[in-house]
Formats: C-alpha cells, structure tokens, sequence
C-alpha cells in the first residue's frame, strides 16, 4: 500500500523520525486556511503517489495568502502523470542547508535488507545511480542481526555525508530502520533528508509503502482511499479485487497472477488484446468470481471475457457457481468463454451445462479459449 | 527416483486440525503419502481420521519419525511453525500459508539459510512426486508418473503447465512450486541444481514470471552446471509495468525482470523458450 | 552480580514480570511498621545470596504484630549458610493454587540461552533434576533470533503445565526473556512461579545475577551492597579487587585468573596451602599492587604473600613499583617473594633490585617462588 | 607453518588510534607483522606512523588487502566492529577486547558461526606465531620458532608455559590464546583441530581450566582424530568452588568442570597431563 507523502511523514514522525509538520487541504479555502495558520512562506505540495511532482508544478511556495490562493488553485485539480490532485499538504518552506537521500527496501535479489545513503539527495535519485553509482553507498541488513551502528557508519561515510553531518544522519539512520521493521514498511524512502539551518536533520519527503499482508498488527484503514480515476479500476477497489485496467477489448479473469499473466500473453498471441489484469487469487469463492465478472463487464471497451481457471485451491464448482450467479443477477451483454480446468473441474462444467445461457461458451483448453474469446471481440 | 519428496517422506501436518489443513492434508494421505502427524498446541492427544494430533513439532518427530514438515497455519503463526520445524530437525518444510508479512518471511528465511534446513514456499503449492507422494495443495489429477522435472513460481501456472505435459505424454518426475514471495527458502536454481543431481530425473521444466533476477541467475547456472535439456517459459510478456512508488527498487534492480530479458537470458543459456504453457510442453515432447 | 530476592523481583516489575509486591526492612521496628501497612498474613523472608531459606528458618508467615516482631527479631541477625541475614523481606502471604519452576541461562555448553519451565516447582530443582529430568522442559533460544512463540509454546507444553495455565505462564516466560536480554541478566530464575486462586502467574521468588560487564548501559550502583563478613572480602570489594577468602597461610596475587589458579596448584604441590585467591587482571597499576598487598597481608592468617606476575598488557615495572609503593607506604610484616616475568620484566627486577626491602625476596621461577613461599610461611 | 596467522596475513587494526591498539599494533609491526591498516571512523586519511587509517573495514579491506581484524576498541563499541569485519570479508578476527557483556556476545557468535568467520577471543591475548607474526598483545621474548602448538584459554598461563617451552628448547609453531569468555569464537577443539592438520605442527600442548565442558569435548576429539602427541595442563584444583547462586546452572552442568574431571577426561583420550606449567613442559620434552 503506497501512502501519499504526508500519510509517510506523519507516520514516521509516529516512529520517531523527525518529519516536518503541516496540514493536508482538500480544498482552496482549506489550503489558504492551513496557509494562514503555518504562516508564511509556506510550501504547498500536491499529494499524489508518483514522482517528477516539483517539475510538473505541483509544488510551490506561497508568500502571503493571496499566493497561497493561486497557488492551492493552480494545483488541486492539476493532472500529474495521469493521477488528478485532490490533495494539497501545507508545511513551513523548509530553510536548507544540506540535502541528501537515505531509503530502506527489500533487495530480492540479495535476499536482505537494503540501506542506501547518498549525499546526491533532493535530485533524481535514479539519474545519480545511471551516472554515477559510487555516489550512493549500499549496506545490507541481515533481518536476524538488525541495523548495527557499522551500518550506519558505512552508509554516512561511504555515502559522502560531510563529517559535520554524520552523526545526525546516522541517528536518523537507526530511527528509520527502526520504522521500517515497526511499521511492516517495503520501501521508506526520503528524498530530500534535509539539514536546517540550525542543523536539524529532518525528511522533507517521505515514500512510504506498506506491506498489507501485515494487516493484522497495523492499522492500515486510515490509509485506504480510492485514488483510481478509472471506473473500473475504481468499483474494483470498492470490491477488494486485484484489478488492473490495460487497453485491449478482451475481459479477462483468472485465479493465480502467473496463469492471468499468462491468459494476456496467450490472447496477445491469438491476435487480440487483453483490456484488464484480474486475479481472484486463491480459494475464490462464487461472490467473488460474480463481482470480478460484474466489473469487467461494465467497462465499455471490452467486448468479449474470458474466464480462465485452473482450480488447486479455487473449486471449479465454486467458480461454475460464480458465473451462474452472475449471469442470472446481473446483465452481462458479452460473450462470456470459460475454461475451467483441476480441482473439481469436471463439477463446474457440469454446474455450467445445467445452466445453459446463450452468451456462456465453454472452451476444452486455454489456448482454445484465448482463440475464441479474441473472435468473439472482434464480432466474428 | 525424485526431489524433495518420496516414499520415505513422513509429514507432520502443522495446522492439522483446521479447514485446510484437514482438507489437503487427507487428500494428501488419500494419495499414498504418509501423513504421520498433525500439531496444534493445546490439542495433542486427538487425532484427526487416525492421524495422531501433537502439541509441538518436536515430540511429534519424536513419537513419529516425521521428516517434512507441511505447514497450514494462518500467516500470523506460518513463520513461527516454520521456526520450530527447523529447530525439530525436520529434512524439509513446505509452507503453504499466503498473506505472511515480508517483515516475518525475511528473518526466517536468513535462519533457514543459517541453519540449513530447505524450505518450499510460503505462498506456494507444494511438491507433487506424481504417485508417489503430495505434500500440498496440488490436483494430482492432472499429473503423471514420469521424468521430467518441473518447477515453478506460479501456482495454477504450474497446473497448466503440468496438465499440457501429461496430455502430451510426458510425466513427472516432480513438480516443485516454490512459491511467489520476496523470501521463498528454495529457488528455481535450487531446485534445478537438485533436478541435474536427481537420476530419475531426464529434462527439466522451468517456468518463470516477471520480477526479480531469479530466472537470470538459474540462467547463469544452467549454461555453467546442467548437462540435461531444460526447456523455459516465462508469463508476463503483455504485463502491465509493476507500479513502483520509490526510486529505491529500480536502482536495485536496474531494468532487469522483463520477461524479455528473462525469456533471452534462458535462450543464450541454451533453454528452449515456449511463448506459452503449449508450447513449452511440446518442445519438451518433441525432443525427449 | 547477585541481587537479593526483592532487588530481583523489584527489577522484574520495572521489566515488565508480575512479581509480589511488599518493603524491605533492616530492622525489627522497621518489619513490624512494614508488616502493618502490609497486614496479615504477611511473609517474612531474610535476604540473603543462598537457596534453601526455607529449611533454614528464614521465612515465616505472621499473623499479628506480635508474631511479626517474633519472626523478624528471629531472622534478622540469623545466620544462614554463613550468610549473616541483616534485612529482611515482607509480602502479603501468598495464596498459591499451583508452584512452577522458571528460568532463563546461558548454556556455556550449547552456547546458546537456554530455557527451563517444570511444574514441579516450589521444591528444590536440583533434586527433580537429578531424579525426574524429564519432568525440567529445556529450550535453547538463538540469540540472533530471539524467544519467539514456539518456545513458549514448547516449554509449557513438555514442561507440563496444566492446560488452563498454559497461556498466563507462556505470556510470563516472554516477559522473562525479554527482561533476560533487557536487563543484561545471566541468570533470571523463578521458583516459584505462583499461579494465585485468581489465576495470576507471579514470580514468588526471583535469583537474578546481573552482568558487571554491561555496567555501561545498566545502573548497577543501586545493588552494589557488601554483604561479606570476612574482613578481607570486605576490604578487597571496597577497594574493587577479584579477591576469594581461602583456608591457607600463602597470600597469592597474581595477574590473570588461569595464572592465579595454577599459583594456588604449584603451592598446593609445594606442601603448603593457599590463604586467598587474588587476580589484579591485565594492566594492573602500581596503586592496584598496592590495594591488592595491603589486604592480603591484613589477614592475620597470612604467614607469607606471593606475588606472581607474566606481564602482558600488564607492564614489569608497573608492577615493580606497586610493591616498592606499597612497601613504602604501608607496614607489610610477612615476607613477599616475587616473581617477575614477560612484558618489561627486566626493567621491573631492576626497580626491584634498586629498592631493596628487608622482607622482598625475588625468584626466578613460578616454582622456586612458589618453593620460597611456603617455606617462609612455616618460619624456615 | 603455522594455524590463523603467517607471513601472509595483513592485518587492519580497529582502535589503531587508541592507547592500547596504537602500542601492541606498533609492537606487532615491530616483530615483522604486516600491520596494513587501521579503522577509526571519522580518522579515514590520517596514519599511525605510517599505517593508513580509515573510516570503515569495508575500505580498509578494499585498498590494503587486509584479510585479518584485530579489535581494540572498548568493550561497548567491540562487537559492532566484529560484525563490521566479518561483513567485510576478512578471513580472521582477532578480538583483544576483555569486558564486553554477554548479552552483546552470544549473537556475535551465533552470526561468526552461520557466516563462518574465525573469531579468537574475546578477552584473549591473541595468535602468536613465532617468528612470523604477531597478532595481539602477547609478549615475544618468551617465544621461538618451532614445532609445537599451544592453545589455552588463560593469557598469563599461556605466557607461562610459552616460557617453560623455551626455556626447555621446544619452539612453538603457533601459539593460540583463544580467551576466557562463554562465547569466544574459537574453542579449544577447533584449535586442536588445526594444529592436527598442520605440516608445521609435531605436537600440541592444550592447557584448560576449571568451568565449561569444553576441555572434556576436546579430549572426545583427540581420542578419535588427533594422530599428533597432545600434552595436557589444567589449572584449577585448589580453585575455590565457584558461588552460584541460582540452581539453572548446575541443572545444565551437573558435577562436570572441575579440575580433576578435565584432567582426567584428558588422560582417558591419550594426553599426557602435567601437574604444572613446568611438568607439562618437561612432558613435552622428554618426549619430542
């Protein structure tokens, strides 16, 4: 789950990494409100989960309330990558004097922990990389042993950190690693980690993502609004389903990400093109293969689904049941191609041709189902 | 012959006496696995269709010889059930628990590396020896006695492959899904280095999915160490890019994890690539 | 260092262990007004760094007023195993429906910690060990890993605690282990682990040694008492020595334990007896020399003192000028060989030579002094 | 020949600019050691008469090559620079430091064993090969170049038998103090195990002391892999009985660890044991 900058900053000053403080606006009169509280000059920073936020304008410092107006104005309702601002965060204009970046992740690849600092912050962190590696020093964290002082001291040394600083930054080091495990964090990544002029070393930006398998020892809700423009994409997050909008004609729904993975390839082979991502995962039930269907439907590009299931967990029965369901509540103008195929399937197709309906069309194999489901699209 | 698991593999089921568990964990013994024990503290003594229920994996290996330990438990317990089987001195665990924290699954993983107990999962299917033994949640339906080997990230990917394989005549040895987690304790090289090892075992099977470096370096690994033929297939070619907030993964990883990248790495390690779960079954058949 | 019972159990508390709640008194008007605010039944527990208080006489339960003087007039003053018993301990009796033994160690052996839970507590350990060692539940916890879950769960499962106490002692045994690490204790052992007839675990009695080593990061000041009635023990712990009270006429001091053990053997071997066990340790200064000849030669047992030094990181002359300094200083009557070798022995021996002493003899072999030693302590 | 430290070693002291670390790392220097480095964070770019130091053993290692830690920082800072070694790739640590608190080092060494890094001490005296080099604080004059091995747990006892084997003409080949604490990184057994694996190394000399049972394993070792003579010494038979105070200890120990429990186990696997320092030494010679 990806948190809007103040959402991170808020939760790491929780933690006990110094952020700095401010107010979130919905509105102009909010932001100009909040403007006049913080006092002035003020930063006014569009909320959105991507980055390139300052070169698209969607941050500006405003000197008196009038800027602050103009400003809140210009920028609730800009469009930033394709994601609409709805969302302003106000907080004094930071008084710099150094900036550097520092994140924690998770390195798959070395199976660890990963601690980078650079001195290079408050630019594109991935430009340093390309353009020169040796300016970000990378420490890995056994997850048993924890972050050591010697981590810290490598990453301020190596990192570049002037020796003023380095003690600073590795307090804040330690804290952050600390949040990072206490908040069940991916990824914590600040960018700037700026030095005040009174020598403060304070995360000025924070991306924050937090891993929802650890739901039940965090309290995610407060974090959990609907950021997706897309309808679909939207009544699929209401659901609680894994949906992804593409640009193709072709519904898809599948159990398990590899097999729908899979099921686009296999359509993309066939001639046509996938028009979403949808995996009910494991163990689906017939609720949720109905509001998966219910979804993919009412998206107007697509012009035929296809359902691919091989059941392990997930029941054929279950799935035949779903459709069923579906198809009786609610009106499904495509065709509709089923594969069903494992556990239980012989059940499901039994289920499915008791209940014939004239746009349910059963395929023996994937590839015959991706074949069909692409002609059906295209009106043949 | 076979990997992983035989007919000399005894499970303790951890989580026995739940929905689950009780499900696959029958089915498994359905299937000719010996299934010795269940554990679920607090309910040892009760036995589950004759299945003799114990509170620790330790006196469950003690009273029963177990050597694999399957694990059912909901993701707040799964790591800890993982723990104590390694420290039970159990040969192998298979995890199949979804939905465990990243958070858990890393320090267990570096204490599994440590102690140097091999684990199958989390998030995973499980092994199938086709009949001889399943340890997870499997359809053994699909599969068949043979000697290609099989191995996976994906869960019903690894059906569809395996079910294409059977149609077209060739059986398995063992198909192995070792999960989709950051912190799964076996890779596909682990498991491909044990399929080169393994007599009864004559090609292999290698499925793969977007993400990560794994599929590269079991690429790097076959072109140095396997003399068998492996035949690849990588979903994910029509994926939508991963959305990533930070910056930190894409300095990590650079641009690898395409399935191009992953799919050409493989054909320079001399894998025949199938662009989907047919085709790869039939280049395997049209070579062995 | 050993704590008494209630600084034990005092310190459980602040980490976080249910332990009886109750006043330290020194005196017999001090127990009574103690045994008042309490009131009876009230236990009556001396304190002293030895088990089997019990059978000793040293607990007792009082009713009254009446019996509280009775019973603290009793045990204040007694002697229990040599340990004179100068305060004393009151806690509201304690209404025990079960006993359980607990503890946490380090296992030297195993190198690991190592955990211990038996529902055969309330009795002496050591007996149910040597009898019934199956009914002692051991668990070896990593330290990188720490004590998880299935410890517990393991320990009070083998341990055979009763099943409706399982969760309530489990729940203690994690609080133990983490006061075990946060207190940087080596040994934190309870027995008994009393479940009330409300069902409450509470630790009864506690033995808790703390590591000096961590003095640094733990406030060890605060139980740093002397309860040594020998006056050399007395002496040595005032002046910070590793100083052992022993049954022979040779005082020893030496550098390193290894070196000191072997210096009480050689004088074993030589026909004479050991009257203490001294270590000054690495680096020793001249002032410890000194501290360390002024409380051997007080105890008017001593007939004649060897020192035996192979200097490492303690220096020859160092140690050369801590004799001649104490020599000086203080009025030593028994004589003193010494024994000089290693780091800068040879300018020690020179310092020695230019400062002779009536009673300074020198050897030249651990042997030969050991040899001279016990001659000149029978007066030959 | 030698075990842990020769002509090859290149060692990076942490603490080099501290007291202590500055006089034996010089001293060592002085006897012929290759002192490459010395790691003081927040120092990198100056030197200790000549030996450059810098901010983190990462760097150290990088630019010198050193593959040897010598640690002589205070007890607080000591294991953080352990692990800090043992990340950075050096083949040995060598760890003078004496105080450093329990609880700091079990998980030092539960982490040198999974990542198999050599640690000696804490709270020892050092690698001596005579000759050769020097690695931490023991005195050289006693020593000379020769055919025996020596390891003890004690620094002042191991100077004192050093001695006695000079002085009765019986070079060493390497003398090991491996330290007094519960969790050093070597024990005696590894040590033995070493020496009965070097060309260099004819016979072995083992002293011990009261407390533990890792006397009595070593012994279980030489009976069964140690072709090489093993001379014996255990200090402690006068030793006043240590005070415990809990019971938890005895439960683990039993009655093991006394002097004459060690020095017989010793006996019992084919060591002859001296009643002294000196008896040990003249065991060793009339033998050799």
């Amino acid at each position: 789950m990806d948190l809007l900058e103040y959402q991170g900053k808020q939760l790491l000053v929780e933690a006990g990494v110094p952020a700095s403080a401010g107010e979130a606006a919905n509105t102009v009169d909010e932001a100009v409100a909040a403007a006049e509280r913080i006092g002035y000059p003020v930063a006014i920073k569009a909320q959105v989960q991507v980055g390139g936020r300052g070169k698209a304008g969607g941050i500006k410092v405003a000197d008196s309330a009038e800027t602050a107006r103009e400003y809140a104005d210009a920028i609730l309702g800009m469009d930033i990558k394709g994601h609409l601002v709805t969302r302003v965060w106000l907080e004094p204009a930071a008084d710099i004097s150094a900036e550097f970046y520092a994140s924690f992740t998770i390195d798959r690849s070395a199976k660890q922990y990963l601690g980078m600092v650079s001195a290079q912050g408050g630019v594109d962190i991935e430009e340093v990389a390309a353009s020169n590696p040796d300016a970000i020093a990378k420490v890995h964290v056994d997850p048993l042993l924890g972050f050591q002082p010697y981590h810290a001291t490598n990453l301020v040394h190596r990192g570049g950190i002037p020796a003023e600083h380095r003690r600073g930054v590795a307090d804040v080091l330690t804290r952050m690693y600390a949040a990072f495990e206490s908040l069940d964090a991916e990824l914590l990544e600040v960018n700037p980690l700026i030095v005040t002029s009174t020598g403060d070393v304070v995360a000025l930006d924070a991306k924050v993502t937090l891993d929802e398998n650890a739901e039940f020892r965090q309290s995610l809700d407060r974090f959990r609004e609907i950021f997706a423009t897309d309808p679909q994409e939207r009544m699929a997050k209401e659901k609680g389903l894994n949906y992804i909008k593409l640009s193709g004609d072709v519904g898809i729904i599948g159990n398990g990400a590899g097999l729908v993975m899979s099921t686009l390839d296999v359509v993309a082979q066939a001639g046509g093109k996938a028009a979403n991502f949808l995996d009910v995962g494991g163990g689906a039930s017939a609720e949720l293969i109905a509001n998966s269907l219910e979804v993919v439907s009412s998206d107007p590009e697509v012009k035929a689904i296809l359902i691919n299931i091989f059941g392990g967990i997930t029941r054929g029965e279950e799935v035949a049941n779903g459709i069923v369901a579906a198809l009786d509540k609610v009106d499904i103008p495509q065709p509709v191609v089923v594969r069903l195929d494992g556990t239980n399937a012989a059940e499901g197709r039994q289920i499915l041709a008791d209940n014939p309906k004239p746009n349910l069309h059963a395929a023996a194999t994937m590839l015959e189902a991706a074949a069909e489901a692409v002609r059906l699209a295209r009106g043949e | 012959m076979a990997i992983y698991v035989d007919e000399n593999t005894k499970v303790a089921v951890s989580g026995l006496t739940g929905k689950e568990g009780r499900f696959h964990a029958l089915r498994n013994r359905a299937y000719g696995t010996q299934v010795v024990a269940g554990v679920t503290p607090g309910k040892g003594g009760q036995d589950v269709e004759g299945i003799p229920v114990f509170d620790t994996i330790a006196e469950a290996v003690r009273e029963t010889g177990a050597n694999t330990s399957l694990v059912f438990v909901p993701p707040r317990f799964a790591t800890d059930a993982c723990y104590e089987a390694a420290d039970a001195g159990v040969d192998l665990i298979v995890c199949i628990t979804e939905g465990i924290p990243v958070h858990d699954e890393a320090p267990l993983y570096a204490y599994l590396q440590y102690r140097g107990v091999p684990m199958i999962g989390p998030n995973c299917p499980g092994v199938l020896t086709p009949g001889v033994a399943n340890v997870g949640i499997m359809p053994t339906e699909i599969a068949s006695p043979g000697r290609v080997g099989l191995v996976s990230r994906s869960g019903t990917l690894t059906y569809q492959v395996v079910h294409e394989l059977t149609q077209k005549g060739l059986g398995q040895s063992t198909c192995v899904g070792i999960g989709g987690d950051p912190f799964i304790g076996q890779f596909h090289i682990d498991v491909v280095r044990r399929f080169n090892d393994d007599p009864g075992t004559d090609a292999i099977v290698m499925i793969g999915e977007i993400g990560g470096d794994e599929e590269e370096r079991c690429a790097e690994f076959i072109a140095a160490h396997v003399s068998k033929p492996v035949f690849g297939y990588i979903a994910g070619f029509e994926a939508p890019p991963g959305k990533k907030m930070g910056h930190a993964g894409a300095i990590i990883s650079g641009s690898k994890g395409t399935a191009q990248a992953k799919a050409a790495a493989l054909e320079a390690a001399g894998v025949e690539v199938g662009r989907n779960p047919s085709e790869v079954a039939e280049l395997a058949a049209a070579r062995l």
